[in-house]
This record gives structure tokens, C-alpha cells and sequence, in this order.
């Protein structure tokens, strides 16, 4: 790697680094002091949350997967998920859920070393994935607070029907927002909530900038292991804030410098700037072994420009934008339009154009062990797009947070061995 | 084997119905479409499908509850990694095999992703048939919930009739209300029969019975079920010293015979279970005058058995559920026999365990596979469970 | 004086017990445990029983108990189920056991019992073979070690070598690797004892086991699978309840053991006359 | 001459190909991999290198003394292989007998064992007389094993020197024989097996034309399971799926897809008409299925694997199997025994269960396209390709099954002629 690849962006890449880890940081700590603080604490998914709604009410919500998939990158899930299973739950299910309690039951310390506080209320929004009503039942028996649950019509014939829309807007103006009254004292603001909004919007801009800068090449940023990186703030906690505003602008200024100077990602070993492969990835990546398993990548010199994972909690590059003037309605199309909600011919159709958009060389699914939701139609993905595109697909298995199923030496040879495959295709493609 | 091999009407019965059960390529099915012009059948996979409005759309309900042990899976794991549950993969490898080429629509609940996802796999394996997913309500609120269902209901209707040919107006579907209403009856009386008497009613038999009821007509399931319990009323039938058992959480994948006749060798009878539970998800009949669809959709919403698969508004009910079903049922104690990696059933498992032995209910638990062919770890396990009960006299 | 005899048929050997119970004081007569190997079980069954009534020297045989894969034996009175003899076997040979864990050649079975032998919970491994009495003895065989020296040498494995792999045939590949990377054998099977032992903490913690457990069964007498037990339990991140792991010189006989004395309470029980069994009229297949 | 080496590092056994510099195969060799890989390799390359020799002295033999004399010759040489190993185990089990055995039995030990070996020796000697032999495994440990077992079995006395003594003593040796490079070369026994047969001019002066033709190894590229042990540039190491499919292109031209079942894992390839991999599917984490299925069936019988086709070849009656699991598939086989039914079904049974995991891979990897190559040890027997073609025949109607002789050396083929390539380039 060359040294000029160091200097200037990787300054700048540390800025936003560091914006982010400090938000975080701030924000946690806010978590813990809640119970003195009296902050109100609101629990939620990544798929379908409405961060702003939440804020508006001057809550803190706390994601789940958020906590789980941490717990998983600082090595402490095979004990949480031990411990669940311990208290009955099957090895079958959802890690995530299982490292979820695990986490509870040993003391609920959160990613950053910090206690994480009760919520007062669990906001289960029920997008696209049958496993969270099934996690905040389980909560539920954990905590003495109420749930209010919004079930979010799933996208079956590829579009969210106006009724459906209908439906979401009237479970967010009858149930949610009366439970979020309730749950925290205040009466609902929509001006604020406004406000908020219009924030999304303008880092949403700014995150779609940076992910759609790999249609560059070399492609200034990974879209798949950097990403998961760049939608952290705005999948979590930090949609419709200033900081989270600001940290999108930040972001951007930051890849557009990287792009204009032709430069690669930067991957944990350094400068990406040869690129060999352009993949698209389909599915969520592993924690537990996360930079490992980039490195089996970028060692390939394999680069991701797009991924079907960096939408879960939003799908902004198909031009949806929160919209200030309709707030819930605006949540509504939200929350109805995650990837999670998507059925299998618009997932196949968002594969195909991103592989003819970005011109990857080939696309890779990862499937996950514990994810029913992903996994149970990866492989008619696999042969969909090999059929219309003509482009041959990889596919390797491993999971979330248990770090029981990552095989690296199978992974591995999985990929080596579908790489030089693309390989080997180009040489006879040029002969 | 079976207890009914004397020779009564009820051995004749319980052959119509494993006929039924192997029947893996519907002939029954092709064989109902020839008998009249135009006939259609609609398939739906587990848990609930209104099949009311199937039948007022002039189509026959076929319940599709995968190849069991009977099928042998090439295709299908084509389609699925090793860690998905098998129903799927047999239920793809009867379409790919073109046993199911009989219906002309497919029907899939809100049950789990894994279903969810196949209707999507079904949209484009087979895009010329007619594919819905339905999206059950979950919601607490019975207004919001009950007109959300009842607008999807009319949806499911209007376009089973566009497929069909038959527009179903209110009078067609409250007959098949006022049939399956019939439907329940028959199956309840079943259940009552086998909770007090389960030595005249093994439950391979009543099995049998409901599973064939997935995949003929309404009257002739009443008419059958009937005739069983006549037949059985006669019988000499002596009661064992075995132990009472609820099975749960083998509502979807269904468990193969054999797991069900080892929990019965190995000293238990089973007196109530959840198998093929949206059959009898309704508990109390759909009123028969008024609005059919509303009434149809308010029973969903009000009267439902509790399931993993709807969500639980209340806080206290995932506890209290199995003391009420154990008592209901007067039994000994629980089987939760879930199939593996089924997420409703396994995630449901530790909230409704903890709530029985909350109520010293003794349990256990084992994961199946609907071709599950060695019985050995069962066998042992529900031995155990009669073990002490016949030691030490039920608890 | 009831004499009751108790057959455990397992996937790797056939033991017998006899026994004789008067109020209350129960006695073990003769003991007989032989391999099935590459046999036909039925044969090694009757061998095994009729050496065993011999040895006892005893006339007649009130009741014949079968347990493990013992439900068909043509000659046996009645039958009890594995994890309903272990318990109380296992309580017979350690009075002061609370729980047993049964490690056999495929399965292993955790069981939680009272203080009259009643089964309270369980928990059995899964339907694979990686960490089974079976793959331990195949790696062995690899090795080049008998049986009886495992537990031994394992003591000796100060730098164990994990197994990482989840399945058996895998993880055998991981053992030949270490033999090729010239890691002791001493070190291998501590390090195979170990990840026997991590799943076999899970397993009685699942069934909220405390105080005393008994090992039983056929790997019951492996000395380094029973150190590697305890370690587990000394090393845990997060301890429950103390829990001491012990082993019993006839271990391996919990099960027939148990049949014998369910045997004998089943046949005051139900008042049987005709005795099961006439020195006589010995069995014969 | 030139030459370009392939060498396949697998689980259970390790392949080696040789070209020469028209890419013509001179020589293979294969050996058990199921102890130290980077002895493997070399054991392997060795093999290749003798048969390589035997290919150049062929044509020297033959035409000074004809082929019979040629054949006999090679088996004098496997002969003179196998005794110099056995002599090597007796000396190493009589080592261990004052550890293992007990006084009173250690004379008792030595002189079984030792009447063991002469058996065995007495039935080498035989073999080579034997004008056709019966087919034997090509290795030490299964040859040499299957037989001391069945002796042992036979001389093995329950209350004196028993049979677990005696296997005990064999399993404590057996590795270490695997474990030590062979001392002698190709030139010591080419020279003892000259003197077995009688040692003519002819043949001689053929062999010495042959034994003084340099082959001199200008790349190699290594493939299969271990290949990450081999001490090679990452530009001579190719993923097995690559050479599998390159080298079933070279054995069929006309191949689209390819199955093989290795020890531990099974892949279904598609290839297209330059034999490159478009689409492959390999077994996860868990080797159910898979070749050391039969292997451990074969050691649960207590016969050879080679002997485990035909013996289910006989089978009348389909027997299910529902154990996938290696090790689980060893209890079923005992427990169906114990019922009753016939070892002919039951290993039947547990082929067609390996066959059908295969075929779900071959569905997920995208069908079976014509034409069809199987690869691998097992499709070395007979039994699992019976119910292969089978099944392939129920569900993919008619295709055409080419299954080489060599096919084992599939990999290792499609190594070598990538190291063909790295030497081109």
C-alpha cells in the first residue's frame, strides 16, 4: 500500500470515527444516568423505529440488535447466549434474542461497559420480522412496563397498500402515540416531531451521497463491512438529531474528498485502493469475527460497492426521504418500506439493479444460521440472480452472534474458491 | 398396531382416513375437480386460512401440511440451507414433483418468515397461479384489528372469486360460515370423546381423522367424524395405567405418526395437543346472521385459541396459558415437541414452561422433524415421564 | 427376600446386576459387564445375564427389570426407562447425589432426582455425535491408546489443545492435524475431555443440578473426563450453585442396578407370584 | 525430462499427478493422509515419481521381455513395498509388548503376534503368485490392518492373549509406521523386486535405461482440504473446487457437471465447455455423508472399504437410514443387525442415504447437466454409484455418468495442469 494513501483522508476518516464513537458514548451515558435523570426509556427495533416519534417525546430509545450485535463484536455473546440457553431457549433460534438475555441476565451492561437502564416502554414495531414480537413477548416477562405493539402490514404483493398505510398511520395516532404520552408524561408535539424530521432528511441526503460514491472506481468506501459503520447513527438512536445531522455531513465531506482522490476504502488492514472483485453482499454480516471476516475479503482484494444489509433500517436510496409535512404518514411509508418488509421479487429486482448499477463483478450472500427472516429464501435468491444476470453468485453460511458457527476455513475456501472462479471466467472471457 | 383392527365400521374409517393422510399426490383432490365442471381448489399452508371464504369463492380448502415422512426431499433442498425447518423444503418438493398442481391458488398465514418467505418463493416459482400472503391481525384493539382483517378477507374474496369465476356474496359465505360451524362441532365433540375416553381414542386415529379433514370436503369430514364416534360408542375398550399428556408445539410442521403412536406405547395418553391448530383456531362458532365477513373477522379477533403465532396482549397470558390447557384437559403434565428450528414454537417454549412449572405441571421437552424415523430419544423420554408416573402415581 | 435381576442394554455394552431386597436393605449379589463389540446383541444379553445368575448362586429370580435398549428381551419381566434407573441407581451407589450425569457411547443424559431416585428433570444431547463416548473412543483407537489408559493420560495434559469443530468426523480432522503438528497425545484428549465437559457443564446447569452428581454409564470411569468436569465447573465465568462431580467404582452398573431395585418395587407392588426366572430352566436365545 | 507435479492434500488421502512436458499423465500416487500432511505430500509425490519411473521403463520392459514380465515385475516391487512396512510394524509391536502386556503373557503375546505376521506374509507371497489377484486397498494400514484383524480375531484367545490385546498393540503401532517416512526409494526395491523375479538381463538393462532419465520438477500446485499447509506462493495453491473441475474437464471434455465425495466433504461443480467452474456447492459445517461415512461402516464391519460395494451390491430389499451422522450411522448399522435384517440391505441403505445428501447439493449447486462426472473415492464403489445413477436417472432423466478409474486423481489432475499453466506463464 502506498504511503500517500495515508495521510489527509485518513485524518478526516477519524473525524467521523470519532463523532461517532462520542454520540455513542454520550448517549449511553444518558442510558445509565436514566434512572436517576428520569429520563424516559424506550425500547425498539432497527427495522420500522421511529426514533423521531420517540425523541419528540424527549425519550432515549435503546435497540436490542444493537446491543446484541455489540455484545457479539466484544466477544461477549457465546457467554450470554450459554447463559440463555441455560434458561431453556433451543440452540435453534435467534442469536440474537438469546444474547439479548443473556446480556439481561448477566447484569445488563451495556456496549460501553454501562449499565443499561428499564425502559418504560417497549415499542414493538413489527416489521418484516416475526422474531421481534416474539423478543418483546420474552422482554415483556422481564420487565413490569407496558408494550405497545404496531404491526406493520408486510409489502406481499411487492407495495404497501393505502389501506395498509392507513392502517400504520391510525396504530401510530390511536396506540402509539397515547402510549408514548403515557409512558413518558408529555403530550405529543407534532412541531417537534416536525423538526426532527426534517433533520432525517437532511443526513438521509448525506448517507445515500456516501453509498452510492461506490459507484466509483476504485469505490471510495466498502459498502458492506464500512457501511455497516455509516448507517450505525442513523439506524439507531441518532435519526433526527443534530448530532446524527451532523456527523452525515461529516461522513460525506469526508468520502467525496476520498473519491476525488481516487482513493479506495480503508479496511482494518489499511488503504484498499487495487480493487480485484466489486461485490454486491446480500445479508447481515458476523459480529463475532467481524474484521476476520472483512479481512477474508479485502485479503482478496475483494470490495464491496453495494449491500442489501445497509437498508434494513431504511431503504433511502430508492428516494424515499422522511417528509416534515406528513409525519405520520411520512413514518407510515417508513417503516412499510425496510428492506426487512420487502418480499422476495423486490429483494431479487434491488440485487439485480445494484449489480448493474454499481458493475460488480459478481455478488455474495452470507447466510445466517439464526435468521429465518434472511436465510429461508437466500438460496432462490442465489439462482434468481444468477438467471438474470448471468453473473454467477457466492455463497457462504455463518451467524450472527454465535460464535460456535463461524468456520473460517470453510468460509474461507468458500471464497477463495468463488473468487478465483470469477477469476478464471475473466481470464477465459479475454482469451 | 392400531386398536381398531376389530372389524367395525370405525377400522374402515380410520383406513379412509390414512388413504387421506398418504394421499401425497391429492388425488382425492384431482378427483373432486373432475367430478364437477369448473371445480377449483385453493391450498393454504399452516396455521390458519379462513377456509370459509375459500369455499364461498366456489373452491375446495386444501390444507398443505408438507410430504411428512412419506416424501423424500432431492428438490427441495435445493432450495433450502440445513438449518431451516424441513416443512418448506417438503412442501416446495411436492410442487416441484407437481403433486400440487391440482390448485389453482396457494394461501400463506402470517405464521413465521419461513412461510412468509415462501409465498415469495411461490410468486416466482409459479407466477401464472393465484399467491396471497395474509397477514393476520396482531393487534390489541378489536375495532382496528377486526376492520383490517375484515378488509383483507374482502380482498381474499373479490380475488379468489376472479380466479374461480364464482363471485361469493354475503349468502355464500355465511352457508360455509353455517358449515364450519358444523366443522367445529364434530371436531370438538372428537376432542371431548378422546379427553374422557383417550383408550377408545388413540390419537393416531383422531389425527388421522383431522388431517384428512384438511383435504376433503367439509360434509364429508362431519359425516366421517360422526360415524367414528358412533362406532367407537359401542366398543369394548379397557382404560390403561398411563399418564395424561398435552403435546405442544406441533402446530405447524407436523409430527410423523410414528412420534405420535411412541408418546402413546411409551405409557402416555395425549388428551389434547396442538396439532393442525387452526383448524380449530375459533373457540365458539362464527354467528351465523349479521354481516358475515365482520362476524368472521371479530371471531378471529375476539375468540381465537391462544398460539405462538398470534401475539399475546396480555402480560400474565404466555404464564397462565398451559395451567389452563393442562387443567381443561385434567392431564399429568406437558410434552412440548416443537420441530427444529421452528422460531414460534422454540421462542414461545420458555415463556409457557417457566408459566407451567410456576403451577408444578412436570414437563418435557424434545424437537422433532416431521421425517423423523428414529423414535429411540422419544421413547425414552416420554418412558421417563410414564416411568413416574407409574412409580410414583401421577405427581 | 425379593431377588430381582437388572439388565442395561446399551449401544456399547450389556451389563447385569442381581440383587436381593429385604426390608429395605438392598444387596447386590453378582455384577457381570461385557462389550457388545462387533456381537450380536442378544447373544452377549443372554451371556451376560445367565453369567450373572450364576454367579449370584441364586435358585430363582423374582423379577426380571430391563432398561436402555432392553424393552424387547424375550425374558424380562418389565421394563424401565434409562433415565428412571440411572436416577435411582445412581442413588443407590451415592446416597448423597442429587443428580446423575449418564455419559454413555452416543448419548449423554443430564438427571436431576430427589432423595427417593424420582426424576425431576432432564436434559440429553443432541442428535449429534461430536462429544459422544463414541468419538472419544474412535479418537483413541486413532491414537493408539486403549481405553482404560485415556482418563490417565488425559490427567497428564497440562497445555490442552482445543477441538474446535462442531461435528465429530471434523473434529477428528482437527485431532489428526495436532498429531501432525506433534501436539501430545496426553494434550488431545485433554483437550477433547475439555469441550466434553464444557457441554456437559451446560447440560446440568439446564437442569438446575446442585450439590453431588453421580457420573454414571459407560465413560463414568474415565478419570480425565471426571477432572475435566470439575475444572469446568471451578473455571465457570459465571458459577451457579456449587456442584461436585463424583464417580463410583461400579458407575457403569447404575442402570441395571436401578431396573433391579424398580424391579423389586414393582413386583411387591403388583404382589406377583410365579417367579421369573428357575435355576432350573436357565434362558437360552 | 521436464515435468509439472499436482498434488491434492485431502482429508482422508493425499493425491499426487505428474505431466510430462506434453502434458501427458506419467505417473500418479496416492497415500492415507490420516496422519502428517507435509509427509503425505512427500509419501504421495514419491508414489508418483515410481509410477512415473515404471511409465519410462514400460517401453523399455516390453520390448525386451514382454508385458507379463512387466506386471510381475510391478507387483515385486509393490511386494517388496509392503514387507519392508510389515517387517517395520512387527518390530515396533514386539517393542511394545513388555510395556503393555503382563507377565505371564508376554511370551504368549510375542509368539501370536509373531504367527500373525507370518500369515501375513505367507498371504503376500500369495498374492503375488496369484496370476489375478482380488482387488485390495491401496493402503498399508487397510491392506495390512484388515488382515491382522481377521487374524487376530482367529488366533485370539478370550482368557489368554485376547483380541483387544492384540488390536491394541496394532493401534499403538499402526500410526507410527504411517508417521515415518519410507527409507527406501524406487532404485532398493526396483532392485529386490528384480531379484524376486528371477533378475533377466533383459528386464534389467530396461530398468537401467530408465532408472538414469532425469525428471526434473519445473512447478507444482497444490490443491484439496490441506492445501494451506503446503509451504507454496499463493500463486501455486488453487481451491479444490477449481481443480476438480478442471480436471474432470480433462478426464471428459464433454463434462457440465461434477460430483465428488471426498472423506469429509462433497461438492457438486457445474463446469462450462473450458472445464472452468461456474457454479459449485459444498457440505456445511458437518461431514454427514461424506466418504469416512463408509469408512467408519467399513471399520464398524470390520472389512475393507473396497469390500463394502460389492457386499452391498447384493442387497434385494431398500432398507431407510435415517442417521446422516457418521458416527450415528455406525449404531444404526448394529441396532438394524440386531433386528434382523441382512448387511447386504442395510449397507445398501447407507450408500443410498450418502447419495441422497449428494443429491441435494447437486440440486442447490443447479442440476445435473450432461455430462455427468463422478469423482471422488466413492465413486469408486460400486454400490454408491448403482444408486447415483439411479436417483440422477428418477429426478434428471437420462444423462450420460463418466466415472474414471483414475477418478480419485481428479484434483490432483486439475492441480497439475495449473502448474502446467504457472509454468507456461
Amino acid at each position: 500500500m502506498t504511503e500517500t494513501a495515508q495521510p489527509k483522508p485518513e485524518v478526516q476518516k477519524d473525524r467521523s470515527m470519532v463523532l461517532q464513537k462520542e454520540m455513542i458514548a454520550r448517549h449511553f451515558e444518558r442510558l445509565a444516568a436514566a434512572p436517576e435523570t428520569k429520563e424516559p426509556v424506550v425500547y425498539t427495533f432497527v427495522p420500522g423505529n421511529l426514533t423521531e416519534l420517540v425523541r419528540s417525546f424527549g425519550a432515549l430509545p435503546v435497540l436490542p440488535e444493537i446491543n446484541a450485535l455489540q455484545s457479539g463484536m466484544r466477544g461477549k455473546s457465546r457467554d450470554y447466549i450459554a447463559e440463555a440457553e441455560r434458561l431453556g431457549h433451543s440452540e435453534d433460534v435467534c442469536t440474537y434474542v438469546k444474547c439479548d438475555i443473556g446480556m439481561l441476565k448477566s447484569g445488563n451492561i451495556g456496549p460501553t461497559g454501562k449499565r443499561l437502564p428499564k425502559p418504560d416502554l417497549l415499542l414493538l414495531s413489527y416489521t418484516g420480522c416475526y422474531t421481534f414480537m416474539k423478543w418483546f413477548e420474552l422482554l415483556r416477562e422481564e420487565y413490569d412496563c407496558p408494550t405497545v405493539f404496531l404491526q406493520v402490514p408486510y409489502q406481499g404483493d411487492g407495495t404497501l397498500a393505502p389501506e395498509h398505510r392507513q392502517y400504520i398511520a391510525d396504530q401510530l395516532r390511536n396506540e402509539v402515540v397515547p402510549a408514548l404520552e403515557q409512558a413518558t408524561g408529555k403530550t405529543f408535539d407534532e412541531e417537534r416531531l416536525r423538526h426532527y424530521l426534517g433533520l432525517s432528511a437532511a443526513a438521509e441526503d448525506d448517507l445515500v451521497a456516501v453509498l452510492q460514491s461506490a459507484k466509483k472506481k476504485p469505490s471510495p468506501i466498502d459498502a458492506y463491512f464500512g457501511a455497516v459503520y455509516y448507517v450505525g447513527p442513523i439506524f439507531s438512536a441518532f435519526r433526527g438529531t443534530e448530532e446524527g445531522a451532523e456527523y452525515y455531513r461529516t461522513l460525506r465531506a469526508e468520502v467525496e474528498a476520498r473519491a476525488a482522490a481516487g482513493l479506495g476504502p480503508i479496511t482494518p488492514d489499511g488503504p484498499l485502493d487495487e480493487q480485484k472483485y466489486r461485490l454486491v453482499v446480500e445479508g447481515p454480516p458476523n459480529w463475532t469475527n467481524f474484521r476476520e471476516f472483512w479481512r477474508m475479503f479485502s485479503d482478496e482484494k475483494a470490495v464491496a460497492v453495494a449491500s442489501t444489509y445497509s437498508k434494513v433500517g431504511g431503504t433511502y436510496d430508492f428516494g424515499f426521504r422522511h417528509d416534515p409535512k406528513d409525519p405520520l404518514g411520512t413514518l407510515a411509508d417508513y417503516c412499510g418500506g425496510c428492506y426487512t418488509n420487502l418480499n422476495l421479487p423486490s429483494r431479487v429486482d434491488m440485487l439485480v439493479n445494484y449489480i448493474r448499477e454499481y458493475d460488480a463483478d459478481g455478488f455474495v450472500i452470507n447466510s445466517i444460521k439464526s435468521c429465518n427472516s434472511f436465510s429461508a429464501w437466500q438460496l432462490m435468491i442465489l439462482r434468481e440472480v444468477e438467471k438474470r444476470t448471468g453473473i454467477p453468485g457466492g455463497f457462504i453460511e455463518s451467524d450472527l452472534v454465535d460464535p460456535r458457527y463461524f468456520s473460517p476455513a470453510n468460509i474461507k475456501n468458500r471464497l477463495e474458491s468463488y473468487l478465483q472462479m470469477i477469476e478464471a471466467r475473466r481470464r477465459e472471457v479475454s482469451a | 398396531m392400531n386398536v381398531a383392527s376389530a372389524d367395525s365400521g370405525r377400522a374402515a374409517i380410520v383406513d379412509w382416513a390414512r388413504s387421506k393422510y398418504e394421499d401425497v399426490d391429492l388425488r382425492g383432490v384431482r378427483e373432486w375437480i373432475a367430478e364437477g365442471k369448473g371445480r377449483r381448489a385453493a391450498g393454504h399452508l399452516p396455521v390458519y386460512a379462513p377456509r370459509e371464504i375459500i369455499r364461498a369463492a366456489g373452491m375446495l380448502p386444501v390444507g398443505i401440511y408438507g410430504g411428512g415422512d412419506q416424501v423424500e426431499i432431492i428438490r427441495g433442498d435445493a432450495f433450502y440451507q440445513s438449518y431451516i425447518c424441513h416443512l418448506p423444503r417438503s412442501v416446495i418438493e411436492l410442487a416441484q414433483s407437481g403433486r400440487l398442481d391440482a390448485l389453482s391458488a396457494m394461501l400463506f398465514p402470517s405464521t413465521c418468515d419461513v412461510i412468509r418467505n415462501l409465498s415469495g418463493m411461490w410468486q416466482l416459482l409459479y407466477p401464472d397461479l393465484y399467491v396471497r400472503y395474509l397477514d393476520l391481525p396482531q393487534i390489541r384493539d378489536p375495532e382496528a384489528a377486526g376492520s383490517f382483517w375484515k378488509r383483507e378477507l374482502e380482498t381474499l374474496l373479490r380475488e379468489l372469486g376472479e380466479v374461480s369465476g364464482v363471485a361469493g356474496e354475503a349468502e355464500e359465505v355465511r352457508a360455509s360460515i353455517r358449515v364450519y360451524n358444523e366443522v367445529r362441532r364434530a371436531t370438538r365433540a372428537l376432542y371431548e370423546a378422546r379427553r374422557e375416553e383417550p383408550w377408545r381414542v388413540p390419537t393416531e386415529e383422531l389425527y388421522l381423522l383431522i388431517r384428512a379433514g384438511e383435504v376433503v370436503p367439509p360434509e364429508v369430514y362431519i359425516e366421517k367424524v360422526r360415524a367414528y364416534l358412533a362406532a367407537i360408542a359401542g366398543e369394548p375398550a379397557r382404560m390403561k395405567d398411563r399418564s395424561r399428556v398435552v403435546v405442544v408445539g406441533a402446530f405447524c410442521e407436523q409430527p410423523p405418526l410414528g412420534l405420535i403412536k411412541t408418546i402413546e406405547r411409551s405409557g402416555c395418553y395425549i388428551v389434547d395437543e396442538d396439532f393442525l391448530i387452526g383448524s380449530r383456531l375459533f373457540t365458539r362458532d362464527v354467528p351465523e346472521d349479521g354481516d358475515p365477513l365482520t362476524n368472521l373477522a371479530d371471531t378471529l379477533v375476539r375468540h381465537a385459541e391462544k398460539t405462538s403465532v398470534l401475539y399475546e396482549p396480555d402480560p400474565k397470558g404466555k404464564g397462565d396459558l398451559m395451567r389452563r390447557r393442562v387443567e381443561a384437559a385434567r392431564a399429568d403434565g406437558i410434552i412440548f415437541a416443537a420441530p427444529s428450528f421452528c422460531d414460534p414454537a422454540l421462542l414461545d417454549r420458555p415463556m409457557l414452561r417457566n408459566g407451567a412449572e410456576a403451577h408444578d405441571i412436570p414437563c418435557i421437552a424434545f424437537k422433532y422433524s416431521e421425517n423423523a424415523g428414529q423414535f429411540q430419544q422419544f421413547r425414552e423420554q416420554a418412558g421417563t415421564f410414564a416411568d413416574s408416573i407409574k412409580l410414583w402415581g401421577g405427581n | 427376600m425379593t431377588i430381582t435381576a437388572g439388565i442395561d442394554v446399551g449401544s456399547g455394552a450389556v451389563k447385569a446386576v442381581l440383587m436381593s431386597i429385604e426390608d429395605g436393605e438392598e444387596r447386590v449379589l453378582s455384577k457381570v459387564v461385557a462389550r457388545i463389540r462387533r456381537r450380536h446383541t442378544p447373544a452377549v444379553i443372554d451371556e451376560v445375564f445367565n453369567a450373572a445368575a450364576e454367579a449370584a448362586g441364586v435358585e430363582t429370580i423374582d423379577y426380571i427389570a430391563t432398561t436402555g435398549e432392553g424393552e424387547d428381551v424375550s425374558f424380562s419381566t418389565g421394563h424401565f426407562y434409562g433415565m428412571t434407573t440411572h436416577a435411582r441407581g445412581g442413588l443407590f451407589l451415592e446416597p448423597a447425589a442429587r443428580a446423575v450425569l449418564d455419559v454413555g457411547a452416543l448419548h449423554s443424559r443430564a438427571v436431576l432426582m430427589d432423595e427417593r431416585g424420582k426424576v425431576l428433570n432432564y436434559k440429553m444431547t443432541s442428535q449429534c455425535a461430536s462429544g459422544s463416548g463414541q468419538f472419544l473412543e474412535n479418537i483413541a483407537r486413532y491414537l493408539g491408546v486403549s481405553q482404560g489408559e485415556v482418563g490417565e493420560l488425559s490427567l497428564q495434559g497440562h497445555e490442552p489443545s482445543k477441538v474446535s469443530s462442531i461435528c465429530a468426523v471434523l473434529s477428528e480432522t482437527d485431532v489428526i492435524n495436532m498429531v501432525s503438528r506433534g501436539i501430545t497425545t496426553a494434550n488431545i484428549l485433554r483437550g477433547i475431555h475439555e469441550s466434553m465437559a464444557f457441554r456437559f457443564v451446560r447440560l446440568l446447569r439446564a437442569i438446575r443440578a446442585e450439590g453431588r452428581v453421580l457420573m454414571t454409564g459407560g465413560l463414568a470411569g474415565d478419570v480425565g473426563l471426571l477432572k475435566a468436569l470439575q475444572d469446568g465447573f471451578e473455571e465457570e465465568k459465571r458459577p451457579g450453585p456449587p456442584i461436585e462431580v463424583v464417580n463410583h467404582e461400579d458407575s457403569i452398573l447404575a442402570g441395571a442396578i436401578g431396573a433391579a431395585i424398580w424391579g423389586a418395587f414393582r413386583h411387591r407392588k403388583l404382589g406377583l407370584g410365579e417367579a421369573a426366572w428357575k435355576a432350573s430352566t436357565p434362558t437360552r436365545i | 525430462m521436464k515435468c509439472v507435479v499436482g498434488i491434492d492434500l485431502g482429508s482422508t488421502t493425499t493425491k499426487a499427478v505428474i505431466l510430462d512436458e506434453e502434458g501427458r499423465i506419467l505417473g500418479r500416487g496416492i497415500t492415507n493422509s490420516r496422519s502428517n500432511y507435509d509427509l503425505a505430500a512427500k509419501v504421495a509425490r514419491e508414489e508418483a515419481l515410481i509410477t512415473a519411473r515404471f511409465a519410462l521403463l514400460r517401453h523399455e520392459v516390453e520390448k525386451r521381455a514382454g508385458a507379463e514380465v512387466l506386471r510381475s515385475l510391478l507387483k515385486a516391487f509393490r511386494l517388496s513395498q509392503t514387507l519392508a512396512q510389515l517387517a517395520r510394524l512387527e518390530e515396533l509391536i514386539l517393542g511394545q509388548i513388555p510395556r503393555l502386556v503382563a507377565e505371564p503373557l508376554r511370551a504368549a503375546a510375542r509368539t501370536s503376534v509373531g504367527s500373525i505376521f507370518d500369515s501375513i506374509r505367507t498371504e503376500e507371497e500369495a498374492w503375488f503368485k496369484d496370476p489375478d489377484p482380488p482387488a485390495r486397498s491401496d493402503f498399508f494400514r487397510d491392506a495390512a490392518g484388515s488382515a491382522y484383524m481377521r487374524l487376530a480375531e482367529e488366533i485370539g484367545d478370550p482368557n489368554g492373549v485376547n483380541f483387544d490385546l492384540l488390536v491394541g498393540l496394532y493401534d499403538r503401532c499402526i500410526i507410527q509406521v504411517e508417521n515415518e517416512p519410507l527409507e527406501l526409494g524406487f532404485r532398493d526395491h526396483i532392485g529386490s523386486a528384480l531379484e524376486r523375479i528371477g533378475n533377466p538381463d533383459a528386464v534389467r538393462e530396461g530398468v537401467e535405461q530408465a532408472v538414469h532419465v532425469p525428471l526434473d520438477e519445473i512447478c507444482t500446485v497444490g490443491t484439496g482440504y490441506g492445501r494451506a499447509r503446503l509451504p507454496f506462493p499463493k500463486e501455486q495453491i488453487r481451491s479444490e473446487i477449481l481443480c476438480h473441475g478442471l480436471g474432470a474437464h480433462r478426464l471428459f471434455p464433454d463434462t457440465r457437471t461434477v460430483l465428488d465425495i471426498g472423506g469429509q466433504d462433497t461438492k457438486a461443480i457445474q463446469v462450462d465447455d473450458e472445464g472452468i467452474v461456474t457454479s459449485f456447492q459444498m457440505n456445511d459445517r458437518c461431514a454427514a455423508g461424506c466418504g469416512r461415512y463408509l469408512g467408519y461402516i467399513a471399520d464398524e464391519m470390520n472389512i475393507g472399504l473396497h469390500e463394502l460395494g460389492p457386499l452391498a451390491d447384493r442387497s434385494k430389499r431398500r432398507v431407510k437410514i435415517n442417521s446422516t451422522c457418521t458416527v450415528f450411522a455406525g449404531a444404526e448399522l448394529r441396532e438394524r443387525l440386531s433386528l434382523g435384517e441382512k448387511r447386504e440391505d442395510i449397507i445398501a441403505g447407507l450408500h443410498r442415504a450418502i447419495i441422497l445428501r449428494a443429491m441435494s447439493l447437486l440440486a442447490r449447486s443447479g442440476g445435473v447437466q450432461n455430462q455427468f462426472t463422478f469423482t471422488g473415492g466413492v465413486a469408486r464403489n460400486s454400490a454408491a454409484v448403482k444408486a447415483l445413477r439411479r436417483l440422477v436417472e428418477e429426478n434428471y432423466g437420462e444423462r450420460t455418468l463418466n466415472i474414471s478409474a483414475d477418478s480419485i486423481y481428479t484434483g490432483a489432475l486439475g492441480a497439475s495442469l495449473f502448474a502446467q499453466r504457472e509454468a507456461a506463464a
